[in-house]
């Protein structure tokens, strides 16, 4: 069926689409670290919120984008809610309490969403046109999945301006480097901090979101990004986001290839590779705080 | 006056009281089997024990050098392995031989892994270990000839405990492998206990405190980091050995990066820099553990707010010093 | 317990009376008449209290200890494991006159846990026997400690063939084992010409029962000459979510079938995303594990032509399989699948071999289930006394869309064909 | 005699900014020596190349005529070079009196001892407790560092460099943030110590640095505009210049 220029087109094409994926959960992760040096434990949890969301957005009708936009808010209100309650006063603790809170949030969020969705796995019903495939190069190709590389794209776009143009942009990347003069400039950090934890909350959910459609929306997926989102933003460079692009397409590649070739041993050379960066640049690829 | 070979700060060995209550708890401990005689409960206070070990391994590792590991369970796991594989194949009697060889093995993989992970710091150095404890999951779950993957390891026997000749019981009955348990933990503990208040213990303390001044006081950091580690990697392949004695099996899903989260929590539980406040966490977290999950189906939801409800109110755990790794917060 | 108490003090009052009375050498005769009195007292009373005990017991709850994986990746499984259980238990009612108290446990599908469960029922709650567990590896590992805790273990959803004959007090009363099951798929391929003519890709679960199911497959479909495109299978993670690049590896291989041996919550997802593909008709999707049905309503359309051997499906019709599809849909309210039916099977065959025994002794018990049989929804299914393993018959299934059923499933397994007991083997 | 230590063309280039250019430095044995030198001239730079906090880019260093270029920091300790640290660094949690220990057991050794106990280490103890005495920290011996006062923490810091029994002691700005009356008393200690080993204090206290140093470098941008006794300095052109800028 697929000629080997075929073969390659599909893989190349997964890659993307899984390092895409990859790289927004990441940057969730990176933005909230970079700002206020918490490591959210239940990003993973999170992002799956965010794939539920979605699911039952459409499943009650709504249009697959205009759940995209919707679903990412709700993500967002359910990250400042948690915010507000239990991450704003552990601001002063140490990183390792912050980690084991974090890791009791993932459990609570995990049991909820089987408590509120069940166990069963859920679909997201794409709109007419995105169904079905499109041949590139001599393979079918699914529609959903280039479109996924486009809304992708955007988002990241979207985000650069954001942080680029906007002044909260500039406050938040000004925070991150020296949050002493930030707070002396009179702005009040919490409101950096929470607009950060609810940032990557949306990314979060956002990821989800898109994520839904090309993979199994279960109780489970959370957990399993949220490693895969580790790897990532510690071989980027713990907050970096131009570290993280550069991380999430070596893994989404690596990963890929190494499922396509030697499938058993493809998440042994993943942990090997990052054992390997990180003993060797212990700051990672880019380099620690650099936020842009 | 003071003359000038006390310490101010620490009291001269031990209060009277203070041993006293230690000699009453392993009393109590030692003839619990036989007044109590139910076998849940033995076997449930020698997992306690066990676990304890390693929650205090984690805790020479956080609480004494300030160096945060994911998966500690993994070193557990693969003496476990070890010590099963050799009562399998090489000689099911020779019970010493098999814990030698297992903690031996242990130290030989913890080594090299040990000088990569002391060339960095801080959070680097905790997600560098689920590296490394992800990859010891993954090769023990793919290794199906060696290890029987998620089957775990088939076919151990249970070997007799003989000292100097004469024979102590067999590790089947869980009364003999609880007092094994209690005694092989005791001196651990007290080892530990020793070696944290010796000058090699004051230098991993220096080090959590503060790695670079430590460097320009003249402390090569990262062969002591190194030597903490290995100290760390070799209790908790003795609690792997007594974990395969005990349980009569291993299986990937005990070096799972979820179990190694969990004596974290046993950890902070029992709160940091105090080695009986580790027993006391580890304790407390497989009895919330195994009581909520009986609860409701949805025992997740519980566990997770037990946990937040814990880390917000009780920050400095039960029992130890807690607050005191501000160096972590430079991250 | 009055009784008793009453009876005492006469005797007390008889001996007082005559202890303090006249001692005279005529006495030693009275006494020792006394003292024959009082041992035939002692005797009645005895008797009486047995009695008692006997009837008294009957209050107290028979203890049964169920392991089912309630979070995981099977939660769904495990949960209809449970139901089939409870309904068991319900319409048995009693054993030995005795109440049926279930008391269940969640093994997560992870072996530790799994064996420290079983420990607290059996030492801390006094279970009398252990019913239910899903995978081969919490299996095998409670069969490791089954001397430990010393009851009768019936396995209803492990499919190792490890376990044949493994120990005197390990059965399994349940789904299919994997050469039961590569029997049913090879012959269904052989019966059906436009499956016989396809080349097969072979991709399974990475842990041991995907292992098993697909090297008896590959073995079994060779010696039939049934050609295999991949002889070293695809392991993939359990934790795999993103099946693409499986998928583009068996649009490269260009076979036009797949054998999949997942768990029965993954397949709706892999045939979803293969349909995504493009593969749904020119790729046909043979299974090792009966999907669920609501795992199968999940996936909608993408799920048809699904085919698979497994013990039922509830387009099964006969009286006793109609009538128990009912109860169950009334009693529960979902769907009533494979997995609850051989759990109620298996907890029934555990019920009637203890009334059989006619005791709670583990041996007992155990030589009991050897050899019994019970008339559930899809036929007789007999403990074999040879190796603890059930003989039953089961069905060719392929997926496709509900006709009109009480249940409003969208999506069902249609029976193609039936296999006998003897058919599946294994040989006794 | 050959110096104690001394600098070759020692470079140090941060992404083209030459932070330390071509800088030749040497002391003798003992006396007080001080850098001083406009905000980001290069001194605190040029300390972190010496005591090997940073490596260097080029040039090179010998200590008693052997080079000791971009060695470990815990080596040249051991050596006898070391510094304190601009913004407070001491072990916090610990006790003063242990800050000091370690630093002696590190010096004298036996940290390898794993089962004696802290007291066996006599000689430790003992120096320890002769420095305490020195200080006049003998009442705060048994508190946690974190609780001194900022005054005594400074004091505590230089301790901890003293108590490695030091042949080069570097004091990165010794009185930062300190009160007069605290400035005096740390300055007397910094003249007693350079009477026995060779003292380089970096600082901006003008008066400090003339009272007391025996020869002053002044660095600008990087390179040693001019070295001699504190008098010569006052009345050199390029000095002032460098401080107050050309007049017009």
């Amino acid at each position: 069926m697929g000629g080997s220029l075929g073969i390659i087109v599909d893989i190349t094409l997964n890659s993307l689409v899984l390092s895409g994926v990859f790289l927004i959960v990441a940057i969730g992760l990176n933005i909230i670290y970079g700002l206020s040096r918490i490591m959210n434990m239940g990003h993973g949890a999170l992002y799956a919120v965010g794939a539920y969301t979605g699911y039952t957005l459409v499943a009650t009708g709504l249009n697959y984008f205009a759940a995209l936009i919707i679903a990412p808010i709700i993500v967002g209100a359910v990250g400042l809610l948690i915010e507000r309650t239990i991450i704003a006063p552990m601001r002063k603790r140490s990183m390792v309490y912050t980690l084991i809170l974090t890791y009791g949030l993932m459990f609570f969020l995990d049991g909820m969403i089987k408590y509120v969705w069940g166990n069963k796995p859920c679909f997201i019903d794409l709109p007419a046109f995105l169904q079905g495939t499109i041949s590139i190069l001599g393979t079918q190709y699914p529609v959903f999945r280039l479109a996924t590389l486009f809304i992708i794209a955007a988002i990241m776009g979207g985000l650069m301006l954001f942080l680029n143009k906007t002044r909260i942009g500039i406050i938040l990347r000004a925070s991150s480097t020296i949050p002493e003069m930030v707070s002396c400039l009179g702005i009040n950090m919490n409101y950096v901090h929470m607009g950060a934890f609810v940032l990557g909350s949306v990314m979060a959910g956002v990821a989800g979101i898109i994520a839904g459609p090309l993979t199994t929306i279960d109780p489970l997926m959370g957990g399993e990004m949220l490693i895969s989102s580790f790897v990532v933003i510690v071989i980027g460079g713990l907050g970096s986001l131009r570290g993280a692009v550069i991380a999430a397409l070596l893994i989404g590649f690596v990963q890929t290839f190494a499922e396509f070739f030697i499938t058993d041993l493809a998440m042994v050379i993943v942990y090997i590779l990052m054992a390997i960066i990180l003993a060797f640049m212990p700051r990672g690829i880019l380099g620690e705080g650099k936020f842009e | 006056m003071n003359n000038t070979t006390t310490i101010p700060g620490i009291q001269k060995g031990y209060y009277p009281l203070k041993i006293l209550i230690i000699i009453l708890l392993l009393l109590g401990l030692g003839l619990f089997p036989f007044i109590s005689g139910n076998r849940f409960y033995i076997s449930l206070i020698t997992e306690m024990m066990i676990y304890g070990l390693l929650a205090m391994s984690l805790d020479v590792l956080l609480g004494y050098t300030g160096a945060l590991s994911f998966m500690h369970n993994a070193y557990l796991g693969i003496s476990a392995y070890v010590v099963g594989l050799f009562l399998i194949h090489i000689s099911p009697t020779s019970l010493w031989l098999a814990c030698f060889t297992g903690i031996i093995f242990t130290s030989l993989v913890a080594l090299p892994v040990g000088w990569v992970q002391v060339r960095t710091g801080g959070l680097a150095f905790a997600l560098l270990t689920l590296a490394f404890g992800m990859m010891f999951h993954t090769i023990v779950w793919k290794w199906y000839g060696v290890t029987g993957g998620d089957d775990g390891l088939m076919g151990m026997p249970n070997p007799d405990i003989s000292l100097f000749g004469w024979n102590l019981g067999n590790t089947g009955n869980p009364v003999t492998i609880y007092l094994f348990t209690l005694i092989i933990v005791t001196i651990c503990f007290f080892l530990t206990r020793r070696i944290i208040n010796s000058p090699f213990g004051a230098v991993l303390e220096a080090i959590r405190e503060n790695e670079d001044r430590a460097s320009f006081v003249g402390i090569n950091v990262r062969m002591y980091k190194l030597l903490g580690w290995m100290l760390a990697c070799i209790l908790a392949s003795i609690a792997g050995a007594l974990f395969i004695l005990y349980k009569g099996y291993i299986g990937p899903s005990t070096m799972s990066a979820f179990a190694g989260a969990g004596v974290l929590m046993m950890v902070l539980l029992g709160g940091l820099g105090s080695l009986w406040g580790a027993f006391v966490g580890a304790a407390m977290f497989i009895y919330i553990q195994d009581y909520i999950s009986t609860m409701s189906e949805h025992w997740e939801i519980y566990l997770g707010l037990v946990v937040i409800f814990l880390v917000l109110f009780l920050p400095t755990g039960f029992v130890g010093l807690g607050e005191h790794l501000k160096r972590f917060r430079k991250g | 317990m009055k009784r008793i108490f009453f009876v005492l003090i006469i005797f007390l009052s008889i001996s007082l009376i005559f202890s303090c009375g006249k001692k005279t050498d005529d006495q030693s005769e009275t006494i020792s008449k006394l003292k024959q009195e009082i041992v035939e007292l002692k005797a009645t009373i005895t008797k009486l209290e047995a009695e008692l005990v006997l009837a008294r017991t009957p209050k107290e709850p028979l203890k049964i200890g169920v392991l089912v994986p309630l979070t995981g990746i099977v939660a769904q499984g495990g949960l209809e494991m449970k139901y089939g259980i409870e309904m068991a238990a319900e319409e048995k009612g009693t054993v030995l006159g005795r109440p049926i108290e279930l008391l269940v446990e969640d093994t997560q599908v992870k072996p530790p846990v799994a064996v420290t469960k079983a420990e607290k029922l059996v030492y801390k709650d006094d279970c009398k026997a252990l019913i239910g567990v899903f995978s081969s590896g919490v299996g095998l590992a409670l069969a490791k400690n089954i001397d430990k805790l010393n009851v009768p273990f019936v396995s209803t959803h492990v499919m190792t063939t490890k376990f044949y004959g493994l120990h005197p007090l390990v059965f399994r009363s349940g789904q299919l084992a994997n050469d039961q099951t590569a029997v049913g798929n090879v012959k269904g391929i052989m019966a059906r010409p436009d499956l016989m003519k396809r080349s097969y890709y072979v991709i399974v679960h990475d842990y041991s029962w995907g292992h098993d199911a697909g090297e008896r497959f590959i073995a079994l479909a060779k010696e039939n000459g049934i050609k295999i495109v991949n002889e070293d299978y695809d392991k993939a993670p359990i934790a795999t979510k993103d099946w693409s690049s499986y998928i583009s590896k068996i649009k490269a291989s260009g076979a036009d079938a797949v054998y999949m041996a997942f768990i029965t919550n993954v397949i709706p997802v892999f045939a979803k995303q293969a349909s995504d593909f493009g593969l749904q008709g020119k790729v046909k999707l043979v299974s090792a594990a009966a999907p669920g049905p609501l795992e199968l309503e999940a996936g909608g359309e993408a799920c048809y032509g699904i085919f698979g051997a497994s013990d039922w499906s509830w387009d099964v019709d006969n009286a006793n399989s109609n009538d128990w599809e009912m109860r169950f849909w009334k009693k529960f309210n979902t769907i009533p699948s494979d997995a609850a039916v051989h759990s109620y099977v298996g907890a029934m065959n555990l019920f009637n071999a203890i009334e059989k025994a006619g005791s709670t002794d583990a041996k007992a018990i155990a030589d009991a289930l050897r050899g019994i049989s019970f008339d559930g929804p899809y036929g007789n299914v007999r403990i074999s006394a040879k190796d603890n393993c059930m003989r039953n018959s089961a069905v060719l299934t392929e997926t496709m869309a509900a006709p009109e059923n009480p249940f409003g499933a969208k999506v069902y397994m249609k029976v193609l064909k039936t296999f006998t007991a003897d058919e599946l083997g294994p040989p006794e | 005699m050959v110096e104690l230590l001394c600098t070759e063309n020692l470079c140090r280039s941060f992404g083209g900014v030459m932070a330390t250019n071509r800088v030749c430095f040497s002391v003798d044995n003992q006396g007080l020596t001080s850098i001083i030198g406009p905000n980001g001239a290069g001194k605190t730079t040029f300390i972190n190349i010496v005591t090997g906090k940073i490596g260097a880019s080029s040039g090179k260093i010998f200590f008693k005529g052997k080079e000791i270029t971009n060695k470990p920091t815990h080596e040249l300790v051991k050596m006898g070079i070391c510094r304190t640290f601009q913004i407070n660094s001491i072990f916090e949690n610990l006790s003063v009196f242990e800050n000091l220990r370690i630093a002696r057991q590190a010096k004298d050794g036996g940290s390898l001892r794993i089962f004696s106990s802290k007291q066996s280490l006599k000689t430790v103890t003992e120096k320890t407790w002769d420095l305490v005495e020195r200080l006049g920290l003998k009442d705060l011996a048994a508190r946690p560092a974190k609780n001194l006062a900022y005054g005594d923490q400074r004091v505590l810091e230089v301790a901890i460099a003293m108590a490695g029994d030091p042949e080069i002691l570097f004091l990165d700005e010794p009185t930062a943030g300190m009160s007069p009356t605290e400035t005096r008393q740390i300055s007397k200690l910094i003249k007693g110590l350079a009477n026995e080993i060779c003292v380089v204090l970096v600082e901006h206290d003008m008066d400090l640095v003339m009272s007391i140093s025996d020869r002053i470098t002044v660095l600008q941008y990087g390179c040693t505009i001019a070295e001699g006794t504190p008098e010569e300095i006052r009345n050199n052109e390029q000095v002032r210049e460098a401080y107050l800028g050309k007049e017009e």
